[in-house]
């Protein structure tokens, strides 16, 4: 409420100054480069190829170099890894594991379960896309068939393990799936949900 | 990280079909073109006397038919029929303009996928718009509800019929033009008016009574603004007003009187609280009302309503090019030159028309210009609260006009040298006002670090 | 001529008829709309009588002005909850038997009374016309109206302010 | 079953005709979340309006007893999500005292540095949400733009954008990646020097601040009555900043104002006082990260703490200054893997409790400014 | 006669409207209806006003009676509607049946 002409033409000079200069940095941002990235095709490459190492995508299992502690399945806290493991039947004293299972949908890509694996065959890839139909497909099986168990890898002192690079097995993974597979089989049917 | 553009090397007839570039150059240049063409067209026709002539040249006799008023009734109608698809058009594409412009200041793209430069997707939305459900909410009184969009479609539509386009291009030149013009924009309110009630939504009825105070408030300071060219001129046509500035910047009414300098920027504050413009838009408030008096309205309706919105637009610019900024007239070239290329003949030469369409691109483009203002002042400015509004009305608005007005009621018997001066100064004025700015805006970007100026990224 | 007739049973008809829903509807709201549309008929026939000027200060003044603020009071004194906004249609009878006693006798003197009728040369440019004739022959009466004027603005401020501080 | 707000509010007044009551929510574009303002109006003066909270609550007290200790670090990004890594800070050094382990100097400061950007991409946030409610779109954008680039910096830092899940139980993650400081100093360069553009494009703007000058002034007193915290405190002009007066992990070594508000457009603790204090403080957040940088120590990043935590029984409180205040953590331990209780007070909850009084005789439009000034979270609110 | 327009036309629209705003004005309890009927009852009277002052008079003296009209209408209808709604602040209602005092 202006009160003393001061006032009065102060406020109408502070509208004009501030609206004057508010006017040239909207206008300034004509002449600057916009910073959309405009996902997913018309980037240089890849929007998964450009994040930082240490980004927090898909969980990826090297089993071959998994020594079955179930380390990770502990540090859960949400129970999305699950794995079973066995003794394998032509050999007593080698031990498999026949179910390797993550539920990327219910992942919360917390990081928690890579930090305790012994030789890092667990990781965080930089992989986030895959879109499915039926949210079950979500769950990725490391280990296929159960009948196909995967021994048990015994790390070696003073010896990094033999990884495989780091995103290339999800990437071979999410290739080999398809968006508009079925609901598997293994999945409790849920209420009132299209199954196509 | 480097990025690929539209812009970088690929030219924009690898980047886009053949038909996709067809389309929307077709849209984006031949539709105004085609709808341009067809209002100049129209012209000669515009009174029964010359529909007489031309009949008279084909062997008719329709001085004497009783068919003379249906014919001059069609012609009427297709100006008319021209003009609300030109209103339709301009709204749309105002809306691709501003989500373009708007994206670009905040740093981001817009919408550029549909066609080429995304300007097909205003388009795209009108269908989609179109192909919604159309909800009306149970407890609404429906026919109010479904009539209230049409309300604001006549405040839209009627004011066209004077707003001039070109030195002849005109639906009709009313002799109360000005007058008449806010007055029938006055139908709007009456929309929101209508349509705040009939949703039966308490959102709704805010925005109404906010609309309402609003736009009744502010028509009072946009009256008197507007007197003041309307002294200046001596009369209340808009192709009078217009006539009677010249082509040049000094040749102006804003420049050639300071009081109509700042009846200008008066009128166009007071325009854009009419027309609910961004500081104004409390009807609606996205963040306070949800979307206030069209809360309710989804499908068709909305479209009408949005488009309402983006075409009174071309209202007001057009209105405030035309009292201060010497509307269609082209510099160098006086309204007697234009007239002598004419002819004798019912049908005017083709120079004629050459000149008329030259006078139509003069006056769009001073209209563009206000309307990317408007855009502009859109996306830097907060809304003000419902008392500022009323504040700023009554308090700096009104007197600020009614000075104006007095001021304007000496300054006309001041003899003409003292206007070329002050038309000299002022532009001039004008001038070195526009270079500060451009300064002040390369300042900005030089004071940020890691800024640059980059018109990459399209 | 017949589409000057034509352009007048147009306007007569949205005059009348919207009139005619101004008394009818039980809705306030809707009575509102019926005035409208009974204004701006009367606009269209000041345009048939060459009266342009005051045609579109029908416009301005009763749409832009008295409606809206009607279409303001009708929102603000009856409550958004309820949508019938009715009222009580008292008497309604006797108003009807009134309509018909006053709408035959104006009738009756409009269609055969002898009025002097001169017909005289179209003119659609009457504002200058206006303007000098409220600054010359009636100079007085315009001062008295911008008198009345003002009065009437200090008084609606006066009741406004009581209002608030009623609050 | 609870009685309903609206019945509430009718029952506490006696609403005339013209009263209307209306639900702010939990739908509506300037609630930042899911709350629900019950607000009865007389036309566009506000009589009283009530936050009705509740609507986001997902019980994230009582997850903390049923997950191990370290495994409730994920489940802190969630409470604020906004300012992620000071929730993760706070939760952390809560067991930490609960454990009586020591943390290692780098990690302490690896923490003050992720903290301190997150403080910023919080505030930008506020400010930018705040100028978006008073009705001024583009600099929401920009402030977003402007939090990207700190998403960026912790994103190289720990893979996340949103949910850091940085600070470990003992220590960090992860420590600094390779560039990671060249490329903060070159933000914060790019901070100081945008800060001014940012006051040109909207803190000075006229209409903004008479959008928010003398709005919803909340007094000293009134302030302490409440129980506000942080931004919200310091803006009714009462210097009280937890990382100062109770300094904690790598704090005291730093050198930092405390911006408070001083009523510069017209009193003391109205709104634009709250959204300069958040302002400055993304300057004095800036000081503090180059401070950080500079002193870094080498060293460990982890203390040794045992993967399966098993504190003895008793009970730990830590507090920290959050992005929204002192953001307490109080958690007592039963001498087994899971803690017994974990309670979290935010400081969004109470803002919350100041609405209802803050709020009579304010417009409309007040209230929006008034409850975007508070920068509340929904979930931080119901937790 | 019927095929042109005649002065006659116009005094049966304006007959019309000031007949309607009677009935209004009589028949209607609410406030505001009343107004509304005292509008329509004025346009009437400058129907009249205009059609005389085209058909008969000649000049503008018709006109800018009902420019003043018009102009006093406006007037009226502010301090009426500023009358009834300080009369609805104090009584709740703008039935005119309720409102038999002029004090509160």
């Amino acid at each position: 409420m202006p009160e003393t002409v001061r006032d009065y033409i102060g406020a109408i000079t502070d509208v004009v100054q501030t609206f004057w200069q508010g006017l040239s940095v909207t206008l300034s941002y004509m002449l600057r480069r916009p910073i959309t990235i405009q996902y997913p095709d018309r980037t240089e490459k890849r929007v998964a190829d450009m994040l930082p190492a240490r980004y927090r995508g898909f969980l990826e299992v090297d089993l071959a170099v998994c020594t079955g502690c179930l380390a990770c399945a502990r540090a859960c806290p949400i129970d999305v890894i699950k794995i079973a493991v066995d003794k394998d039947p032509g050999n007593p004293k080698q031990r498999v594991i026949t179910q390797f299972d993550i539920d990327e949908s219910k992942c919360m890509f917390c990081g928690l379960c890579v930090e305790p694996c012994p030789t890092g065959a667990i990781a965080h890839t930089r992989e986030f896309e895959s879109t499915v139909r039926a949210v079950e497909n979500l769950v990725f099986r490391w280990v296929p068939d159960a009948a196909k168990p995967v021994p048990f890898y015994r790390p070696v002192k003073g010896q990094d393990a033999p990884r495989a690079p780091a995103g290339s097995l999800v990437r071979a993974y999410l290739a080999s799936q398809v968006w508009a597979a079925p609901v598997p089989d293994w999945a409790a049917p849920a209420a009132g949900r299209d199954k196509g | 990280m480097k990025i690929t553009t539209a812009l970088d090397s690929t030219s924009l007839t690898t980047r886009y079909p053949k038909t996709a570039l067809a389309t929307t150059l077709f849209f984006m240049l031949a539709l105004p073109f085609l709808l341009y063409v067809v209002l100049l067209l129209m012209l000669p026709f515009n009174r029964p006397e010359a529909l007489d002539a031309v009949a008279q040249r084909l062997g008719w006799d329709l001085g004497h038919s009783p068919y003379r008023d249906t014919w001059y009734g069609v012609i009427l109608v297709v100006e008319a029929t021209t003009v609300s698809l030109y209103t339709a058009v301009f709204a749309g594409v105002t809306t691709w303009v501003e989500r373009r412009i708007a994206g670009r200041m905040q740093s981001r793209i817009g919408p550029n996928r549909p066609g080429v430069f995304g300007f097909m997707s205003w388009v795209a939305d009108a269908v989609k718009m179109l192909f919604k459900e159309d909800l009306i909410p149970a407890e609404a009184d429906h026919l109010l509800f479904r009539a209230a969009p049409y309300f604001s479609m006549v405040g839209l539509t009627l004011p066209f019929v004077v707003l001039p386009f070109g030195e002849s291009v005109v639906v009709a030149d009313l002799n109360v033009g000005v007058f008449y013009l806010t007055a029938t924009s006055a139908f709007i309110v009456v929309g929101i008016l209508v349509s705040g009630w009939a949703s039966n939504s308490k959102w709704a009825l805010f925005g109404a009574v906010r609309g309402a105070a609003q736009v009744v408030s502010y028509e009072i300071p946009a009256g008197i603004a507007i007197m003041v060219p309307v002294l200046m001129a001596g009369t209340l046509s808009m192709q009078g007003i217009i006539r009677a500035q010249g082509g040049w910047p000094w040749q102006w009414f804003a420049c050639q009187n300071p009081a109509a300098f700042v009846a200008f920027f008066i009128t166009v504050t007071a325009s854009l609280a009419e027309g609910n413009r961004t500081p104004f838009d409390l009807p609606e408030a996205e963040s306070e009302l949800v979307a206030g008096y069209h809360a309710e309205y989804s499908g068709f309706r909305i479209a009408l309503f949005l488009m309402v919105e983006w075409a009174n637009m071309w209202i007001m610019g057009a209105l405030a090019v035309t009292l201060f900024l010497g509307g269609w007239q082209i510099p160098g070239v006086s309204v007697e030159m234009i007239n002598q290329t004419r002819g004798t003949d019912v049908f005017p030469t083709w120079l004629w028309f050459g000149w008329q369409f030259v006078s139509l691109v003069v006056f769009a483009v001073k209209t563009w210009l206000l309307v990317i203002l408007f855009i502009w002042l859109r996306w830097t400015l907060p809304r003000v609260r419902v008392d500022q509004m009323m504040a700023l009305c009554w308090k700096y608005l009104v007197p600020g006009a009614f000075a104006c007005f007095i001021f304007t009621l000496f300054w006309v018997m001041v003899p003409a040298p003292v206007h070329l001066v002050s038309g000299v100064v002022l532009s001039l004025g004008a001038a070195l006002l526009l270079v500060k700015f451009a300064l002040r805006t390369y300042k900005n970007i030089a004071q940020v670090k890691g800024a640059r100026v980059d018109l990459t990224n399209w | 001529m017949y589409t000057n007739l034509a352009i007048f049973y147009l306007f007569a008809l949205a005059a009348v008829v919207g009139a005619a829903g101004v008394p009818m509807s039980k809705n306030i709201f809707w009575s509102a709309m019926g005035l409208l549309s009974a204004l701006v008929g009367v606009g269209g026939l000041y345009v048939l009588l060459s009266a342009d000027f005051l045609a579109v200060t029908q416009l301005l003044v009763y749409i832009g002005g008295v409606l809206v603020l009607i279409i303001f009071a009708v929102m603000l004194t009856s409550q958004i909850k309820e949508i019938e906004v009715s009222n009580q249609n008292v008497g309604l009878v006797s108003g009807a038997i009134l309509f018909v006693l006053t709408g035959t006798l104006l009738s009756y003197v409009a269609l055969w009374a002898p009025w002097k009728v001169v017909l005289r040369p179209e003119s659609h440019e009457t504002s200058a016309a206006i303007g000098n004739g409220l600054l010359g022959t009636w100079l007085l009466p315009f001062e008295v109206t911008s008198v009345v004027l003002l009065a009437t603005l200090i008084g609606a401020i006066v009741v406004a302010r009581k209002e608030i501080k009623d609050d | 079953m609870a009685e309903p707000v609206e019945r509430r509010i009718l029952r506490r007044t006696s609403p005339s005709d013209e009263e209307i009551v209306i639900n702010f929510g939990p739908q509506h574009p300037s609630t930042h979340g899911v709350i629900d303002f019950v607000t009865q109006t007389n036309g566009e003066v506000i009589r009283r309006s009530i936050p009705d909270i509740g609507y986001l609550h997902r019980g994230l007290e009582k997850i903390g007893e049923t997950v191990s200790y370290p495994g409730y670090m994920p489940f802190t990004d969630r409470i604020d999500y906004l300012a992620a890594m000071l929730a993760n800070e706070g939760y952390a050094m809560a067991v930490e005292r609960l454990l009586k382990v020591e943390v290692p100097p780098r990690a302490k400061y690896l923490r003050a540095i992720a903290g301190e950007l997150c403080r910023i991409s919080n505030h930008w946030v506020a400010v930018g949400t705040m100028a978006s409610d008073i009705g001024a779109s583009t600099p929401l954008t920009h402030a977003l733009r402007e939090r990207e680039a700190i998403n960026d910096l912790l994103e190289e830092l720990c893979g996340a954008r949103l949910t850091f899940n940085y600070a470990r139980i003992g220590g960090v993650s992860f420590d600094a990646p390779e560039g990671w400081r060249e490329k903060i100093l070159r933000y914060l360069d790019h901070l100081d020097s945008y800060i001014q553009e940012w006051d040109r494009l909207i803190s000075l703007n006229q209409i903004y601040v008479k959008r928010l000058a003398k709005v919803a002034v909340i007094s000293r007193e009134k302030a302490i009555a409440y129980g506000l915290c942080g931004p919200n405190l310091r803006g009714s002009g009462i210097s009280w900043d937890t990382r100062r007066d109770l300094a904690y992990g790598a704090y005291p070594e730093f050198k930092f104002d405390v911006p408070v508000g001083q009523g510069k457009m017209g009193a003391t603790g109205d709104c634009w006082d709250r959204y300069a204090v958040r302002v400055l403080e993304m300057l004095e957040s800036s000081k503090i990260v180059r401070q950080a940088l500079d002193k870094l120590p080498e060293g460990e990043i982890m203390a040794k703490v045992a993967r399966r935590v098993r504190p003895e029984p008793g009970e730990a409180m830590a507090r920290v200054e959050s992005a929204r205040g002192a953001m307490c953590y109080y958690v007592v331990s039963d001498g087994s893997e899971k803690a017994y209780r974990v309670r979290v007070r935010t400081g969004s909850f109470m803002a919350m409790g100041i609405i209802e009084e803050m709020s009579q005789g304010l417009m409309i439009a007040d209230l929006i400014a008034l409850i975007a000034s508070l920068d509340v979270v929904a979930p931080e609110i119901d937790r | 006669m019927m095929g042109h327009l005649s002065l006659s036309h116009f005094l049966v629209v304006g007959g019309l409207l000031f007949c309607f705003g009677l009935m209004t004005v009589l028949t209607r309890r609410n406030a505001v209806a009343m107004l509304m009927g005292i509008e329509l009852i004025l346009n009437g009277a400058n129907v009249n006003l205009v059609a005389f002052n085209h058909y008969v008079a000649g000049g503008l003296s018709g006109q800018i009676f009902a420019l003043f009209v018009i102009v006093l209408a406006a007037a009226e209808a502010a301090v009426g509607l500023a009358i009834i709604l300080a009369i609805y602040q104090m009584i709740r209602s703008i039935d005119t049946a309720k409102i038999a005092s002029m004090r509160r």
